[in-house]
């Protein structure tokens, strides 16, 4: 398989974000975006996903370092300070890197 | 005692005793999915037989007291209470608004006791939601220009649990009694079943926010009594004013009493996102719901009795 | 308005405004599951007073009825709709079987205005919905051997939809009146509020359907209305001459004239792939399934009306 | 035949071929709750007509018989099934205890027969669920100290199943008939509609466990159409000696009869994770829970009928 | 930890898939899956989890590099055309390398 | 971007495990945690996630090498053998390393 590495961005946040979020994220170049419920725990303490308000989601973004460095810039000056946010990224190998 | 508060009070053992018992988010939803629609949906049915005009000052009166208590509340919390400006004005927003559960344990209390109250109070619930929300904003932000105001309208007049209550009332103006009786068995037989279910995990849901109180202290527990204290008067003094009957004044304390914990935190976190939502939580979920459901409505029951007596009614 | 209407639109207005209002996809699931096994039961109920043999003719004409429809509405959308050869297929299939909301709605509205219809109607609602499918399939693939029928055959005869409308048929044929009546409470009382929550649900997406019928143009909104209006003439014909009442004339047209949003799509998705999806959902969610609960099933009933007044019944 | 028996064939013949057909985990969790509280609230309420010193010596026999029959399953499982030691301790324990949605589809029999039984029944299902689990782990264990109590307790006394079951007891208890009366439409009215759903899951959980059987081959078969058999004869035994009438001693042959299948593998799994669970419940799911529910409970019944005609009661 | 690199081949697409899918990776040779919900968007367009045909899944296979070749390799030859779906590969380690 | 790698040790096991685990996690020393439903088959079969006894949970935890080891040898140590379950480990870059 001849592939290419791009950027996978994951982001687990709070849910009321997910709309708000997504605007971000496609201005900022990305083609496409993956988002599932899920619950956790981090310095802001529990999260679960019974309740929406307290709930989070898990937001991943397949992209290029550029798109990946810029959409990672913008959640750290926005969404850092108020709202549960981690974000890591990962190398990925994918077939079709003009998609990313 | 009613069985509607004994699952409530389940819920809430079940929760501090860390079962794993727990409503699913899909149940949770549909359960105050069909609560908003049938309150919408009653005080639809009676609105068709009023007419708007005569309403409309007392929706103004109502409205503008929706902006009055978080103006009163903010400095209480600030200075008293020492927070900063942001969470001062997300709780502040919080107890100008109301609680549907809140309303409709109230509802169901006063229909086992016969107590009659006005059918429009469906209506006075959803134009309490949202003015609180707006004076949050600008208790936080003054009145800059950097105030999303889209997102915010979106939130505020979108959110799910407006769009179902005005829906339902729509819904049942326009159709009237005859029409929505094919509905009524899911709607309304059902529905102190449903309040039922919904009380257990608000219980389940009040014994989470326990625990951040001990954290943010005893200001915030007397807060969360005295203000729906505070705001009861004011209802009741309105609602007298306003000429309601006993039921709807005391109605109508309780829905001032009552503070909000799901329009308001939604909007607070897009408008307000410095604000710590625990506190405000804490303060309405973990006190004031509890509160207003165990000892609250009765009160403010008796308060509107005496109102009348003393002052004639 | 039959308030069952007025929540299709109040989800169609919350899904335009792009409010947060959504289904969980959980109870959307229930709802739909409590629909079908209802619908199948009352059926059911009604065989069991039946003799199977008598039902015969009617079952091969109807479905004959669904392996012509996909046929005449092909060149169409090949020809006049120049659609690929996929696509066209599959919007054919979509349209030679049916919905089962549109059936529970024209239902509700015939129940309401007290208009009889055969009771078996449920069955040649089950009828209907597969044999349009196989159609699709051969006009997309010719006779050729590659077709998986295995595959094709589970997907369409096990699917959830086709299952509990069958099971509910037997169910209610076997059980008989006396059995089934503990069950009415869920099942029958309840209908008509988990109609309307359905409903809205529908609005809902039918609201994000409209999107893509920008799109796609005006040809498949014309033939999104033009297809159900011509199906509907040889519905009410099969009625006539199958010596149906006028309420079951009716709703065969109905039948005929409504279009799969569940079935054929999942079908299609796996036997003709390369058909592209949204095409046939925003002609069938988009234009004919609000058409059809908005306009057509009155028009069918005029139509039915006609008929059997012109041609004596 | 009774329908909710047909909803189970239903699922069971889903299942079997494979269709898609699946409650989602909310509605199952969802009925489930429903199920129990109903349950136990119908039971509460009676409860309230009678003194709890009373039932004393009937729960504690009950208890005694939960704790006698896992020692009794044990050796046969250990010894002529050759099972290993957690293997046999765990599926032990699976049969001393309770399966609820046993106790409400004999419960339905009954109603539809108008067989009566004692109202306190629901008390001894909640006493029956516990008991098992705890011989099970000592069975698995020996008195060991490294039993991690609290995990246990915890898992046993606060999962969800007991919470409910005994939840509602109490609300009944508390409230009387007059205050749940308006909870009734939800959790009484609708009772078999939602035990049919439950059934239909059931069903399609049951196929999936037939694939498991074949693997463990037939001892497993024996068993489970073997022991409920015989704790059948202990449960009628005890019932007449405890003086219930015809119909509790059929109820409590019932629940001797039944095989848990929610409350003990959860607590299993965390007590003894070295016996592996698609044993124990392609026994008690695969094979005792359709023999029950299919052949059981009119044996049953017939078995007490035959006991008090003997011995005379 | 001595651990050893194996391949996670995760894969978006429609949740109509699952059953057809599931059957080409375990023909494939992998030894195992896992599936969770998802909903997102790319060049086929939004794909939200609330409806069915428009609801995407979350398939990851944990394999050897041969395996996650071959899987790609047979997606890309069957679904990318027709279907919405996504894949990318991650290099991670495992502790029981002989388990996948 | 100026990044820092960390560990993502990713686990799926049965849902019953879910408190426990998160119990042990914290313990060794992660400062959070992700989890999400999911379903799925390996060694011990297919865990469909409709019947909780039988359903999966997907559980993640950013943290550095030595905790990332810790936990992985104590899931080995404690559950490998009895219940359904897997674990890997991916290099991510994060942002702010000190909050893992
Ligand atoms: N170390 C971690 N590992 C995995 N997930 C984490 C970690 N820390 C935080 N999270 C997730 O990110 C969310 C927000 O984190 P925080 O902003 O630290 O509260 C939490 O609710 C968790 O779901
Ligand atoms: N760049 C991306 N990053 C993350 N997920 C994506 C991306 N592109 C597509 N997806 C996911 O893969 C699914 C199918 O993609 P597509 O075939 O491009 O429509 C979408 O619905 C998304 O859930
Ligand atoms: N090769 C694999 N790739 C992805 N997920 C796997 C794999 N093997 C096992 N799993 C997941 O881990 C769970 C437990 O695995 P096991 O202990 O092998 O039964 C399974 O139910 C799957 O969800
Ligand atoms: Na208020
Ligand atoms: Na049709
Ligand atoms: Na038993």
């Amino acid at each position: 398989m001849n592939s290419h590495t791009r950027k996978l961005l994951t982001i687990v946040t709070e849910a009321v974000l997910e709309s708000v979020l997504i605007k971000d994220i496609e201005r900022l170049g990305a083609h496409g975006y993956t988002v599932s419920d899920a619950r956790g725990k981090g310095h802001r303490g529990v999260r679960s996903s019974a309740w929406d308000t307290s709930s989070n989601i898990r937001v991943e973004v397949l992209c290029d370092q550029k798109t990946a460095d810029a959409i990672a810039a913008h959640l750290q000056a926005h969404y850092y300070a108020d709202y549960a946010m981690i974000l890591f990224v990962t190398d990925v190998a994918v077939l079709r890197p003009e998609k990313f | 005692m009613d069985p509607i508060i004994l699952f409530f009070l389940l819920g809430l053992t079940a929760g501090l005793l860390r079962s794993e018992l727990r409503l699913p988010a899909a149940v949770y939803d549909l359960v105050s999915m069909l609560l908003l629609l049938a309150i919408g949906m009653k005080g639809g049915v009676e609105l068709a037989k009023q007419s708007f005009g005569a309403l409309l000052p007392q929706v103004l009166a109502v409205m503008a007291m929706g902006l009055l208590l978080p103006v009163v509340a903010y400095p209480v919390l600030r200075f008293a209470g020492r927070f900063k400006r942001a969470d001062a004005a997300s709780i502040a927003a919080h107890y100008g608004s109301v609680s549907v559960a809140t309303y409709a344990v109230a509802a169901a209390w006063f229909a086992s006791r016969q107590i009659e109250f006005e059918a429009h109070m469906p209506l006075l619930l959803a134009v309490l939601e949202i003015p609180a929300i707006l004076v949050g904003i600008v208790l936080a932000r003054g009145l800059s220009r950097e105030i999303r105001l889209d997102t915010v309208a979106h939130e505020v007049f979108l959110g799910k649990g407006i769009v179902l209550l005005i829906g339902g009332l729509l819904i049942g103006w326009i159709s009237g009694p005859e029409d929505i009786a094919p509905l009524e068995p899911l709607f309304f037989d059902l529905f102190k079943g449903i309040l039922a279910l919904f009380l257990l995990e608000m219980g389940l849901i009040t014994a989470a926010h326990f625990g951040s109180l001990k954290r943010y202290g005893v200001f915030l527990v007397l807060f969360g009594v005295g203000m729906p204290l505070f705001s009861s008067l004011v209802g009741t003094a309105l609602g007298y004013m306003l000429g309601l009957s006993v039921g709807g004044t005391a109605m109508l304390a309780t829905l001032a009493a009552s503070a909000s914990y799901i329009a308001v935190p939604a909007a607070m976190r897009i408008s307000v996102p410095e604000a710590n939502p625990t506190l405000s939580l804490a303060a309405s979920l973990g006190v004031t719901f509890p509160f207003n459901v165990l000892v609250g409505i009765p009160l403010y029951h008796a308060l509107a009795t005496r109102a009348h007596a003393l002052f004639g009614g």
